[in-house]
């Protein structure tokens, strides 16, 4: 816990944390994923990488909504655009997957720029249905974009050689997905505690005074497009290269609605609370998997065909316990269960 | 203490300016000047138009006719967000903070045109970044100091009682450095210790730092004391202007705005 | 010895869409996965081994397919599929599994990709959708010759499909077509689909939908008087179907390549069902439990051949010599090491109102 | 009978079920000022429950359409006691996202109970077909079109008249202070979720009368939402008359237009609509002055 | 409205009991305050910025959850029924309606039906001349009675937020600095007003405000919190001769009257209030 009132010098006020503690974790953390491929069985190492490509998506909503309020019910546009301009430039343009990396950030961000137009204008979920219809639009412009975009059929991509590095196995790719990840992660962290996510957190709690300070509304609202959707796009082409098909059903409405999810379960506006929502919302039905199968054959005898429902159905709930358990999402019981530890028994 | 001078060009000049809200005039061929390192004083009845008249000098509103200079420039050219830069601060008479932040980033909010560094070497944060921010950050602390706020640097403005957060509104304000500042209410709700000390810090901003002040009060104690010159608004219009005793005697005022007992 | 095989077991899976409205295909289909196995295990097993079936759930979602694709392989450690989801599923699964070398049905729904190149461990039961298309129009042609035609279809790869085997039989049977139009999945309602292919003229319709659509597309021409005859896939050869056309569905065709349930075959296979299904769960079979059944059979046939050593390769190859197996839900089957599609007989139906069901044209 | 005139009337009739989702989204933001996104789930699980009492019960036209609203009532009063009640006053967003697991519990409920299989919701005498000035129309089609104008009078009376309204418009405005008024917002709540699960639940039925009854009804809600949005999120009215605007134009970029332009038509309608008004046709204008 | 009872006359309207209230279950904001406050009294509650006045009102409206605050100790009597685990609309229905701080207008509704909402629980009859009582009290507000709240000035706003809470005909109504931000000629109407429904109407009265001065002119009984606790209190006569209260609350200093704010000493510190 922080004893902050005794710091040295001002240098340390800027840190990204001043706790051994957390420091200490963080090493242990990363050690342990760097080390998982070692220990994990191809099957729990597959459920991690998919942790890990959701990941930099959601913290791509993250800035968007997040830091900067802007709802969107379209980040599965950006996500499709990613992963087609990813696929189209290796298969279609034979780009060199580098480059095709690179544009699977920059196509995104240039639309992000045209959806963030309207967010000049429109608030709240006037604007989070313009970010619908983009996605909508995007989705039937490459349905009809016949050969080139694959249109119904979707556009097969393989695992990559990048920076020479051969990435087909699943370990390479891990690995590769592990350093966008953190990559993401320090990007969305700096950007949070520099100026320019200052500029978007006020933006999204009182926008005149913010305008007031010197904040340019129409320059940071278009920025936090343009980084959202960038930051998205590299999860879209992760996505790809993890299923290795980009098709229009591979992206339907509802994973928007399951990035939502994962932002608002962990606690909005927060790096941390994207990657415990992450985590959540992704293991969820597994550990149900798990725990339906863990009481056997009796359950499924119970409920014969209905068995995957009810877990749905437990999914539904789960979240809903949770946000009822406490609504700052997971970041607050983070911090409760923090609290708790540090001053307990000495209440207040 | 330097009282106007005749030579002086005037920080701030507002030409025969009017505001119209759909049939509502709230503001009505206005003209006032501010001059440096002056305190000057805008006073009147309940919504005679005064947040207004602020609202379009900060660059909230675009007035509907008329002109303001601010140091020789026409601000109509200029963005909303332009204001802060050329060193307008404010503050707001409803509470405008970020809610969600700590007291220590609504300030460095308010310090945000001073930053140079760019997005792309934000997300990086090495270098040039770090040193601004740790400059930003001693910057900030001083305010801190300055205000006596201390104790609620790191507490989420949202917590603080209505007072503690008019405090802060002043030093987000004071942050910007800027060379006019507007002060909306500023002691609305506080006590009589609060507004001494409100005083104390008005006093010392201008003598300290150069920074004149327009403000809007309703508190005829703070109003009297330290104005330098005060205007009064009445229906959007001024009515009177000169001196706080002046003004304190004027008929016209005390019949609108201060009734009989003026002298509390 | 070989994953997914113990001295007294050998584990399969299947993945599937069993949550959500595509569970009407996924549900009945692995039902019919599940008399299969229940009949195999009470003739004793295969060589001994009793067979038991892990179900894993897609949602019909392409990347969740991947996903469990992978963990009933490398988690589950199952032997083999018995199914594999849909075509842009199986699309997506496709290099997990042929990476693999795992062996794997495809009887849901199969698409040039599984068959063509015939990849050694993946073995596909069915028709290509536009394949079966063709067939249905050419056949309404011949039944209705000179009619100007439309075409209706969805705007997914399904839809490419019915416009790519529509598209063939206009040109082989020079049909004029008037109409063609595309809807985006999920359209409820088709009043203006129908009204311009009453205006364009149009005197057949080849409906693309999957069920709810092609039963709106009909019931719009009944309200509005166009009696034409209708073409629809199999898709939505559901007992649902033709209930809810009612009178609407007195002008619809689809082709199946499964016996109907009113037929001798298809009353003896409900009658196997409901020795091995419980009473729950036999309103919901369909003819996705034809499939499902057909294609475990074909697996097990295989494995069976293979005797106390059982191996991918060897399961792979004796896939590959399956002859005119007859699973009693559908005309006999074939594999051969050039051909891993078994296209069974296709059969010519018509909708019958009276009796709530489909018939066969003869 | 006109190519134009027989696309608008039909699409109308279609209209009018986007217009009953649309209003049901309405009412519940405006009384409370969120978005429940499980609204196409309440449609449709009143859709089933209806029919299983309808089927049970022989019931005729009017008879279900009295189950409609009676269940719609009864399920929404029953999902906001239990689910949202206790998440009164917590920030939008947590609530928002609640209504979120609501329809993902409620979706496969409706698959638990009822099974993926469609099923045809008969009522005798709706699927007939009148000639009206030589155009096909089902009574079906009529009955819900008169449903949805029978919903905007009520509504209009009932925000012209009832004290309600404005008592709904106050717990939307600013729940915490309304209680200091002597609001209950609970109660508030608990009417505002009636009303909108009767609405959704009459569209959800009337879809299932003329389109089968099946577990896809529920995209109903997102199809109204565009609906909603034109209209004003917080105008029922305009979220009912804005239905059949989008019903219609659908029906006319369809018949005049290549046909894969239909689905995206409402959506490029909005954008254009809300460039011009930024808080829908007949919202309100959002307060923005310090 | 003045008929209680002369029998239960002897409780008080408001009785708070040592009540401690915490926040977000770790800030103790407000700790062992008791106060009263007797059936058509007047009763001031002063106290510098952060001091808890708030919180106090907050705990006896019931509205303390909305913030992640509770009651953790004391009990709450009003009209001599225990209240302190009554949700707020149920404390309404009893009669005590509060004013709260900053306003807090339905901003998206007009002036009328600010009014209207504040007559929830009224019967439709008395609507009629409860709004006009408000807009005899606030003349200002007659012109502005379509007009939407969010838009009104400060001081209008104010207006309105009073005139709601009495458009409930409250027994006992809480007001939360009534005279912020109100022109000094508003404030003392307010404040005539304020005594008037107290002399005219019985109206009981617990009032938040730092307008000192005025406040312990009108009240009959008042109480100083500093730091989360009562430090002082009297009656306003009592207070307004305390030393302490002259200087800090009232800005007069013992020897020439009021101080000049000009001469407010730099190092002049905040005292502590020992007890
Ligand atoms: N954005 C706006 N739209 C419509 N009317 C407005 C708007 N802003 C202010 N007004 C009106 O203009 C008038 C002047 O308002 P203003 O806020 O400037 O008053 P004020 O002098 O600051 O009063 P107070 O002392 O009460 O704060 C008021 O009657 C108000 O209702
Ligand atoms: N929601 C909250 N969460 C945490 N702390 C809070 C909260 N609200 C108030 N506090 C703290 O409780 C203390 C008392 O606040 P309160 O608002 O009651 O003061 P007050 O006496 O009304 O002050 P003012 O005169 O400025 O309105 C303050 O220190 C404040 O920081
Ligand atoms: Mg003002
Ligand atoms: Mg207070």
């Amino acid at each position: 816990m922080k004893s902050g009132f005794f710091k040295q010098r001002y240098a340390e006020l800027v840190v990204l944390t001043d706790s051994r503690a957390v420091k200490a974790w963080t090493v242990v953390l990363f050690a342990a994923l760097l080390l998982a491929p070692m220990v994990l069985g191809p099957f729990l190492l597959a459920h991690v990488t998919v942790i890990l490509f959701t990941l930099v998506g959601a913290l791509g909503l993250t800035v968007l909504t997040g830091f900067t309020g802007l709802i969107s019910l379209g980040h599965v546009g950006f996500l499709m655009l990613g992963a087609y301009a990813y696929a189209i430039g290796v298969t279609r343009l034979g780009l060199p997957p580098e480059l095709a990396l690179l544009a699977s950030a920059g196509v995104p961000a240039l639309f992000g720029l045209v959806v963030g137009v309207p967010s000049l204008r429109l608030h709240g979920l006037y604007l989070a249905i313009t970010t619908l219809a983009f996605s909508h639009i995007v989705s039937a412009a490459l349905l009809a974009g016949g050969k080139f975009t694959g249109a119904g059929r979707g556009i097969t991509v393989l695992r990559p050689r990048m920076l020479g590095i051969d990435l087909s196995s699943d370990r390479a790719f891990y690995w590769f997905c592990l350093a966008m990840c953190v990559l993401a992660v320090l990007v969305t962290l700096n950007l949070r505690r520099s100026y320019v996510g200052r500029a978007l957190v006020a933006i999204r709690d009182n926008d005149i005074a913010a305008r007031t300070m010197g904040v340019n509304l129409v320059r940071y609202k278009l920025l936090a497009f343009l980084i959202s959707a960038a930051i998205t796009g590299v999860a879209g082409a992760m996505m790809a290269m993890y299923i290795s098909i980009v098709s229009v059903e591979s992206f339907p409405f509802l994973l928007s609605i399951e990035a939502l999810a994962i932002i608002i379960v962990g606690g909005l506006g927060s790096v941390l609370g994207a990657v415990l929502g992450t985590v959540f919302i992704v293991s969820m039905p597994e550990v149900f998997a798990a725990l339906t199968s863990g009481m056997g054959g009796r359950l499924a005898d119970l409920m014969t065909t209905s068995a995957h429902e009810i877990k749905s159905v437990l999914y539904g709930l789960a979240i809903i316990a949770f946000l009822r358990f406490d609504p700052r999402g997971l970041r607050g019981i983070w911090h409760d269960i923090r609290h708790a530890w540090v001053y307990w028994p000495l209440r207040y | 203490m330097s009282v106007a001078n005749a030579t002086e060009t005037p920080v701030l000049e507002v030409r025969n300016v009017s505001k119209r809200f759909g049939g509502v005039k709230a503001v009505n061929d206005v003209s006032l000047r501010v001059m440096p390192r002056e305190i000057v004083s805008l006073i009147g009845p309940n919504g005679a138009g005064k947040t207004t008249t602020f609202n379009l000098i900060s660059g909230v509103l675009p007035p509907s006719s008329g002109q303001i200079i601010y140091r020789g420039e026409d601000t109509a050219k200029l963005r909303s967000s332009d204001f802060a830069r050329r060193g307008i601060g404010r503050t707001f008479q409803n509470l405008a903070l970020f809610r969600h932040g700590t007291v220590v980033e609504n300030l460095l909010v308010g310090r945000h045109v001073h930053f140079r560094y760019s997005v792309m070497e934000a997300l990086a944060f090495w270098g040039r970044p770090r040193r601004e921010e740790i400059e930003a950050r001693e910057k900030v602390e001083k305010i801190i100091e300055f205000l006596e706020i201390e104790e609620l640097r790191d507490k989420t403005v949202s917590q603080l009682a209505y007072g503690q957060q008019k405090r802060v509104e002043l030093g987000r304000a004071l942050a910007c450095e800027p060379q006019l500042l507007l002060l909306d209410e500023i002691v609305a709700g506080m006590n009589r210790e609060e507004k001494e000390d409100i005083a104390r810090f008005t006093l010392d901003i201008r003598d300290e730092f150069g920074i004149a002040v327009l403000m809007i009060e309703h508190d005829m104690q703070v109003v009297m004391d330290l104005s330098d010159r005060v205007y009064v608004l009445d229906f959007g219009a001024l009515i009177a202007q000169g001196t706080p005793a002046e003004v304190a005697a004027d008929p016209m005022v005390l019949a609108a705005y201060l009734g009989e007992d003026a002298h509390a | 010895q070989q994953q997914g095989v113990t001295d007294t077991e050998i584990v399969v899976g299947d993945i599937l869409p069993l949550t959500g409205p595509p569970a009407l295909l996924g549900v009945a289909h692995n039902l019919g996965v599940k008399a299969a196995v229940a009949e195999v295990n009470a003739a004793g097993g295969i060589n001994g081994r009793k067979v038991r079936l892990i179900s894993e759930d897609d949602g019909y979602v392409p990347s969740r397919t991947v996903q469990g694709v992978r963990k009933l392989i490398t988690s589950d450690k199952i032997f083999a599929f018995t199914s594999i989801s849909g075509t842009a599923q199986a699309e997506a699964a496709m290099p997990v599994i042929k990476q693999a070398g795992i062996p794997a049905m495809a009887p849901i729904t199969t698409y040039e990709g599984l068959y063509n190149p015939t990849i050694k461990n993946v073995f596909a039961v069915g028709y290509d959708m536009s394949n079966a298309v063709e067939e249905l129009v050419s056949m309404m042609a011949d039944r209705y010759p000179g009619k100007k035609w439309a075409v209706i279809s969805q705007d997914d790869d399904y839809g490419e499909n019915v416009r790519a085997g529509f598209e063939r039989a206009a040109k082989a049977k020079k049909l004029q077509v008037v109409s063609t139009q595309v809807y985006k999945k999920g359209q409820a309602d088709f009043s203006s689909e129908i009204l311009k292919v009453k205006q364009s003229g149009a005197e057949a319709l080849m409906a693309g939908g999957v069920l709810g659509e092609n039963v709106a597309m009909t019931k719009e021409l009944e309200r509005i008087g166009h009696k034409i005859p209708v073409g629809v896939t199999y898709v939505s050869r559901v007992p649902a179907s033709a209930k809810l056309m009612g009178p609407a569905g007195e002008n619809v065709y689809t082709v199946d390549y499964v016996y109907l349930e009113s037929s001798p075959q298809g009353k003896a296979f409900t009658e196997k069902l409901g020795k091995y299904l419980s009473a729950e769960e036999m309103p919901k079979v369909n003819r996705y439990s034809y499939t499902g059944y057909a294609a475990a059979r074909a697996l097990f046939e295989a494995m069976g051949k293979c005797g106390k050593a059982l191996t991918w390769d060897c399961t792979n190859a004796e896939l590959a010599k399956v002859k005119n197996l007859d699973t009693g839900v559908m005309t006999p089957i074939s594999f051969s090491a050039t051909n891993h599609l078994a296209a069974p007989k296709l059969l010519l139906l018509k909708a019958d109102p009276a009796a709530v069901t489909y018939k066969a044209v003869q | 009978m006109g190519y134009f005139v027989e696309l608008v009337v039909s699409g109308l009739a279609i209209g009018a079920i986007y217009g009953l989702v649309a209003m049901s989204f309405a009412v519940i933001y405006k009384a409370t000022g969120i978005v429940n996104f499980s609204q196409g789930e309440l449609g449709m699980l009143t859709a089933y429950t209806s029919w299983s009492i309808a089927t049970t019960l022989g019931a005729g036209g009017i008879a279900t359409v009295l189950i409609a609203v009676v269940a719609g009532a009864v399920i929404g009063m029953l999902c906001e006691r239990l689910i949202m009640r206790p998440m009164l006053g917590e920030p939008v967003l947590s609530v928002v996202l609640v209504t979120i697991g609501l329809a993902v519990v409620l979706r496969s409920i409706v698959t638990i109970g009822w099974g993926a299989a469609p099923h045809k919701f008969e009522v005798a005498g709706v699927d007939a077909v009148l000639d009206i000035g030589g155009m096909g129309m089902r009574v079906s089609q009529l009955g819900v079109i008169a449903m949805l104008a029978a919903a905007l009078a009520g509504f209009w009376w009932f925000l012209k008249y009832s004290r309600f309204g404005v008592a709904m418009r106050a717990v939307a405005a600013d729940e915490n202070v309304a209680r200091l008024m002597g609001i209950s917002t609970a109660r508030v709540q608990s009417v505002a979720w009636a009303c909108a699960s009767a609405l959704a639940g009459l569209a959800g039925v009337f879809f299932a009368v003329i389109y089968g009854l099946s577990p896809t009804i529920y995209e109903l809600g997102l199809k109204a939402f565009p609906a909603t949005v034109l209209g004003g999120f917080d105008s029922v009215l305009g979220s009912g008359v804005s239905g059949l605007v989008i019903g219609v134009l659908e029906n006319l970029v369809g018949g005049y237009l290549p046909s894969t332009l239909k689905e995206v038509a409402g959506f490029f309608l909005i954008l254009v609509v809300l460039m011009v008004r930024p808080f829908g046709l007949f919202g309100e204008k959002r307060i923005e002055r310090v | 409205m003045t008929s209680i009872p002369t029998a239960v006359a002897d409780t008080p309207a408001l009785a708070v009991h040592n009540i401690q209230v915490v926040y977000g279950g770790a800030i103790e904001a407000v700790r062992d305050v008791s106060l009263e406050v007797r059936a058509g009294q007047i009763v001031a509650l002063l106290g510098s910025n952060g001091a808890g006045k708030s919180t106090v009102l907050k705990a006896v409206s019931g509205v303390l959850d909305a913030e992640d605050g509770e009651i953790d100790k004391g009990s709450i009597q009003l009209f001599g029924r225990a209240i302190e685990k009554d949700a707020a609309p149920e404390i309404v229905r009893q009669g005590m309606v509060q004013v709260p701080e900053g306003r807090r207008l339905f901003a998206t509704l007009t002036v009328e039906d600010n009014l209207l909402a504040g007559a929830h629980l009224r019967s439709r009859s008395e609507l009629a001349a409860a709004k006009e009582y408000v807009f005899k009290l606030f003349p200002r507000l007659v012109d502005k009675r379509s007009t939407v709240a969010g838009y009104l000035s400060g001081g209008e706003q104010q207006m309105v937020a009073i005139g709601r809470a009495l458009m409930s005909a409250p027994k006992l109504l809480a007001l939360d600095e009534p005279s912020l931000g109100l022109a000094p000629l508003v404030v003392a109407e307010i404040f005539n007003s304020i005594r008037q429904l107290r002399d005219q109407s019985g109206l009981t009265i617990l009032l938040v405000e730092q307008n000192a001065s005025r406040a312990l002119a009108i009240c009959d009984y008042a109480y100083i919190m500093e730091n989360g606790r009562v430090v002082l209190d009297g009656t306003g006569e009592q207070l307004r001769r305390n030393a302490d209260v002259r200087e800090f609350y009232l800005g007069l200093s013992s020897k020439q009257g009021r101080t000049h704010m000009k001469d407010v000493k730099h190092y002049k510190r905040r005292k502590r209030w020992l007890s």
